[in-house]
């Protein structure tokens, strides 16, 4: 097996592991950087965000209050140093992006425009139309050519993670192309491989958003941390579960019932706001855990309209007009035309909430060190954490770069701090295993399971027993049929045979990620007997700061389903409070 | 919505079996709705799972899922089924090897990509702690147009000199280095220009037009190959005629 | 990678596309008329002869003339190549040598009118 | 390695048949023979002119053939499709920002398309009177 000495190594080129690589190539031009990943890096979801990057740059605006936002959108949850170390970086990255080129848009005196998104008390998100995440994507990407340092393996698929003597020391990766294990040998690795919501069958996510890197660490033995709380985003298309963005709603966008009300106010975020005046934190810009809920009472009241996708409500935008749709919501319209068929300039367009975001992930301390020395973790597979129980729409693209370059600062210094030398023959011999096993999925010879079939299965679990809101018995039957499906995965053969682009066999490798994930989260949300954030159970209500102002974490068991331990979320100033919706009001 | 069996006529080639690629035929029930894409999905998890393709957002935005579709290069996620009769043929993208089945090797224009010095060269340093640049939006919409380039190789497919050219640098390379040039911030432009202005770069563009004609992001690299053209050929006059002049 | 000088053939080409599409379809008309045997006034000897002789006429028929040449010159080369003619040094020597002598036989005619 | 990428070749002298799209372009490059010809057709105006009246006369004479009407006529045809194929696409090539906003590329083409009727205009005008 071909050896790739490398110092540093990143699995996943998105927006996490972009900033990485070239925080790294700048810090040490010297630096041997692998950036693998398993698409080029322009293809990672990433690209796919819509809204924008959270930051404090205006003069209105100021920390404490991204603080405040973001600390009480987690519910709490949020680790409260994490979060402040985020908001103070958090405009410095930002303005970094822009002195690379991002085309942020601006105001007419060129400065860059902020406009609102949910839960926040202020104008603060940064957004190129309605494209950020394709800007910051591509902005990176393209800064990274400048670096000669960075060595991108574009489509090899890491597989397993090396750890001895205690350290990790590497990945195995497959070079898609010839089908053929690489072994990546390196002082340090960074995971920045994105979300899991492909465990669910509707989701904003990209088919490549399985959860792998996740799965990496968790099987190398370092605990997930909160994956209970799923995010779902109250507006997403019906039929493909395509996002519209939060901006639309930013902008001014209303959601409306069947009979034509807006609904929001029944939930605690109202009094209804003038048409066409969002007021920030109230109605249509709560946050995103209330909105989702909502519309389950919504549904559960008989007030949805029913469409041939299902039940929806709808997104009014008509008021905002042609001009204004055009300039700020150019892919939003777009979308609706091209995926539903309908123009948002004439007609209000039916939504529903969709799987959007993992809130959980890989824990990492404030350094985005995980516990097993020599791994670090950035992006949406990491968890801080600064998005606590439920996410602010915004915070993430800006995670992704506060993070991944706290990541990269961090590997260097782990490395730099002297370590022993790795051993060759104890790492090649789990490289070796690690070919076994994807050489096992070759031979095996067909059985009954199909990758499909355990993969509608899992998702439909997952969909009945942990959606927007759950309760102990759907959790405990979700959680046996995930453990079933696992079991049965070990039986799972591959039909394609060649070992040139076998995306038989990445499916099948990106179904054991998500099962593994699945489990966590399903396990997880099983034993948090509180409602939080987004994670709502209709056996228990109520948060429970009590018990459970506290992580979880999941550690890997091959066989057995996860076991579940507490970590006591760190609080500096903001002591557990009531999350207020309800601005209009004062 | 009305469901309608297609038949998907699929170009296959499996290196380590074939030595040419071949067709192969699916019948698929397709809802009206559905893109190229959901078709090709169904065929992998319901009728044949070795069949190889790149896709990740559903959404036209990554750029993974460009190839021919009744000979047109089009995005899987954004050829919708109601435009077509009963009949689909897919292929690879044109202009482009095959690695397998509908995924082509596509090296040639990542290098392409690189070569051309595609990030900000600041025409005056600023540290982070000054702030940002200031940009009007007149400045921006300059080169905003071809920031929205998904990198998704249509164009190359489209373009006939790329396919009898290899070497061309091609549409959506140069539109970009025009981008970066374009942007109110840049200083970079004579560092691009020894690529992009070489015979293999912007000079091997006859203007068929044929790249933004199907590009599906309206980036229009054809006119920003032309505008190039223009500024070279200003530029050649400005430094042969008149080296006298600084740039 | 070197920079070109295809900057020089494609300026009057570009030049001589835009000349030749505002002006030649009328010129063509006119030459029609004169082909169907109703010379118009511009191509009778005299009047042909007379703007010819003034140093503008002279300039202007040069210009027209120059860059309708090198436009079809420059174009032609690209033309053969598309049609699969790969020798592009020998194109190029034939086709610019076709422009330049038109030009020069101008040159000499205007001289000598 | 097991790859073995599949190259298809291009065909050099046919390609242009295979998309309507290519022979429209095809179509549009040829012109330039007919403005050579006609460039040329020109250049033996002048030259007859510059060798006396009995030399234009034979000229003219010659201009009066079947083959030169046919060629004239169908070059007046192809001029006009290089008029037209030319100015659809200058807003391409030279677009025009006025403020936030490109001028319309419709706008820009309908101008040239003015300008080339006026032009039109004062050559026949010039031509006939
Ligand atoms: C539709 C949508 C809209 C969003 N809008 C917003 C928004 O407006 N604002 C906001 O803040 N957030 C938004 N988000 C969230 C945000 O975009 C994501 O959380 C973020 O982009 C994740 O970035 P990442 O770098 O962690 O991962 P990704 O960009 O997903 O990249 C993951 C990388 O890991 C690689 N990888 C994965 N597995 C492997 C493997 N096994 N081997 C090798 N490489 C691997 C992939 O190839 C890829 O390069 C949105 C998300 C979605 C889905
Ligand atoms: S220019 Fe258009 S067609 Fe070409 S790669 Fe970019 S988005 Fe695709
Ligand atoms: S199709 Fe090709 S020739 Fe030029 S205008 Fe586009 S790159
Ligand atoms: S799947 Fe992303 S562009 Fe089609």
């Amino acid at each position: 097996m071909e050896i790739i000495q490398t110092d540093i190594a990143i699995v996943g080129a998105g927006g996490a592991g972009l900033r990485a690589a070239i925080a790294l190539a700048e810090m040490d031009p010297k630096l041997r950087i692998a950036l693998v990943s398993k698409v080029y890096p322009m293809r990672s979801h990433t690209c796919a965000a819509e809204g924008g990057a959270a930051g404090v740059i205006k003069s209105d605006d100021s920390l404490d209050l991204h603080f405040n936002d973001t600390v009480g959108g987690g519910d709490w949850l949020s680790d409260q140093d994490a979060v402040e170390y985020f908001i103070n970086e958090a405009p410095k990255e930002l303005i970094q992006l822009e002195h690379w080129g991002c085309p942020w848009s601006r105001e007419p005196n060129g400065s860059v425009a902020v406009r609102p998104f949910g839960g926040m008390k202020i104008k603060r998100t940064w957004f190129a139309a309605d494209k950020s995440g394709f800007h910051i994507l591509h902005t990176l990407f393209q800064t990274s050519l400048k670096y000669p340092s960075i060595q991108r393996f574009d489509e090899f698929f890491a597989t397993d993670l090396l750890v001895d003597d205690g350290r990790c020391q590497g990945f195995t990766a497959l070079e898609i192309r010839t089908g053929q294990m690489k072994q990546f040998q390196a002082k340090a690795v960074i995971i920045a491989a994105g979300g899991a919501g492909r465990m669910f069958p509707f989701t904003t996510n990209g088919a490549i958003k399985t959860g792998d890197g996740m799965a990496l660490a968790y099987r190398a033995g370092a605990p997930l941390k909160d994956m209970e709380f799923v995010q779902y985003h109250p507006t997403g298309l019906p039929n493909n579960g395509i996002l519209l963005t939060e901006g639309c709603r930013g902008e001014g966008g209303i959601l409306l019932n069947k009979d034509g009300r807006r609904y929001l106010q029944d939930y605690g975020m109202g009094p209804e706001t003038p048409v066409g005046q969002p007021v920030l934190k109230t109605m249509e810009l709560g946050p995103r855990d209330r909105l989702s809920q909502s519309f389950w009472h919504e549904q559960q009241k008989g007030n949805t309209v029913s469409t041939r996708w299902g039940d929806c409500v709808l997104l009014d935008m008509r008021h905002l007009g042609e001009k204004k749709i055009n300039e700020r919501l150019p892919l939003v319209r777009d979308l609706c035309i091209s995926y539903l068929g309908m123009d948002p300039v004439k007609e209000p367009i039916p939504i529903r909430p969709v799987v959007h975001y993992m809130m959980g992930g890989i824990h990492t301390d404030i350094n985005a060190a995980t516990p097993l020395p020599g791994l670090f973790a950035a992006g949406e597979c990491a968890c801080v954490s600064i998005n606590g129980a439920n996410r602010l729409g915004s915070n993430s693209l800006t995670e992704l770069l506060v993070f991944g370059r706290k990541a990269a600062m961090s590997a260097l210094a782990y490395m730099q701090s002297g370590l022993s030398t790795a051993k060759d023959a104890a790492l090649a011999a789990q490289a070796k295993d690690s070919e076994s096993r994807i050489q096992a999925l070759f031979d095996q010879p067909a059985g009954q399971e199909t990758i499909n079939g355990l993969r509608q299965e899992m998702m439909h679990t997952m969909e009945q027993g942990a959606g927007i809101y759950r309760t102990g018995e759907g959790l405990a039957a979700t959680c046996d049929k995930i453990a079933e499906l696992r079991q049965r995965y070990v039986g799972i053969s591959i039909n394609d045979k060649s070992r040139v682009y076998n995306t038989d066999l990445m499916q099948a490798l990106e179904l054991g990620s998500l099962l593994d994930c699945a489990e966590a989260v399903a396990v997880g949300a099983r034993d948090r007997k509180e409602s939080r954030g987004a994670h709502q159970r209709l056996d228990f209500t109520a948060r429970d700061d009590q018990n459970l102002l506290k992580h979880s974490l999941a550690y890997y068991h091959p066989k057995e389903p996860p076991r579940i331990d507490y970590l006591d979320v760190v609080i500096t100033k903001s002591q557990p409070g009531v999350r207020d919706y309800s601005g209009a009001k004062k | 919505m009305s469901e309608r069996q297609i038949e998907l006529e699929v170009l296959r080639y499996d290196p380590e079996k074939d030595s040419a690629p071949r067709f192969q035929t699916y019948s698929v029930p397709c809802l009206n709705e559905w893109v190229v894409l959901d078709a090709l999905n169904y065929v992998k998890e319901n009728l044949d799972t070795t069949l190889s393709y790149r896709w990740s957002c559903h959404m036209a935005v990554c750029g993974s899922c460009g190839m021919m579709i009744n000979g047109e290069p089009k995005l899987a996620c954004k050829a919708f089924i109601h435009e077509y009769s009963d009949k689909i043929r897919v292929e690879p993208l044109a202009h482009f090897p095959i690695e397998r089945d509908l995924v082509t090797v596509i090296e040639d224009f990542i290098g392409k990509l690189s070569s051309v010095k595609p990030y900000l060269i600041p025409k005056d340093d600023k540290p982070i702690s000054a702030g940002e640049f200031k940009q009007t939006p007149a400045e921006l919409i300059k080169f905003k147009q071809y920031t929205l380039c998904i990198n998704c190789m249509l164009c190359y497919a489209a373009c006939p000199q790329y396919g009898l050219v290899p070497e061309f640098v091609g549409p959506a390379a140069i539109a970009l280095a025009h981008r970066y040039n374009q942007d109110s911030r840049d200083g970079g432009r004579d560092a691009r220009q020894e690529v992009v202005a070489s015979n293999e770069g912007v000079w091997e563009c006859s203007f068929v037009g044929a790249c933004s004609e199907v590009c599906p992001k309206h980036v229009d690299p054809a006119g920003a190959l032309q505008q190039v053209k223009v500024a070279s050929t200003i530029d050649w006059y400005k430094e042969h005629l008149m080296p006298w002049v600084k740039k | 990678m070197a920079k070109s000088n295809k900057p020089i053939f494609w300026s009057l080409f570009a030049a001589g596309g835009t000349v030749t599409a505002f002006v030649t379809p009328a010129l063509v008309l006119l030459l029609l008329f004169a082909s169907l045997g109703l010379v118009p006034s511009l191509f009778t000897y005299e009047h042909l002869h007379d703007f010819a002789h003034h140093w503008l006429g002279k300039l202007i028929i040069f210009g027209v003339i120059l860059v309708s040449l090198w436009h079809a010159a420059h174009r032609l080369r690209v033309t053969l190549h598309d049609f699969g003619v790969r020798a592009d040094t020998v194109v190029a020597y034939a086709v610019y040598g076709i422009a330049g002598l038109g030009t020069l036989m101008t040159l000499v005619y205007l001289l000598r009118i | 390695m097991s790859c073995k990428p599949y190259i298809r070749e291009t065909s050099k002298t046919t390609w242009y048949l295979e998309h309507p799209r290519y022979k429209r372009y095809m179509a549009r490059e040829v012109t330039c023979i007919f403005i050579l010809i006609f460039t040329f057709e020109l250049v033996c105006a002048l030259g007859a002119v510059a060798n006396g009246p009995e030399a234009y006369a034979a000229f003219l004479a010659k201009l009066h053939s079947p083959l030169s009407i046919l060629f004239n006529l169908v070059a007046l045809v192809v001029t006009v499709y290089h008029s037209v194929t030319w100015f659809n696409v200058t807003p391409q090539a030279m677009p025009v920002q006025i403020g936030e906003e490109f001028v319309p590329g419709q706008y820009i083409v309908g101008a040239h398309y003015g300008v080339w009727a006026v032009v039109s205009l004062v050559v026949l005008i010039l031509g006939v009177w």
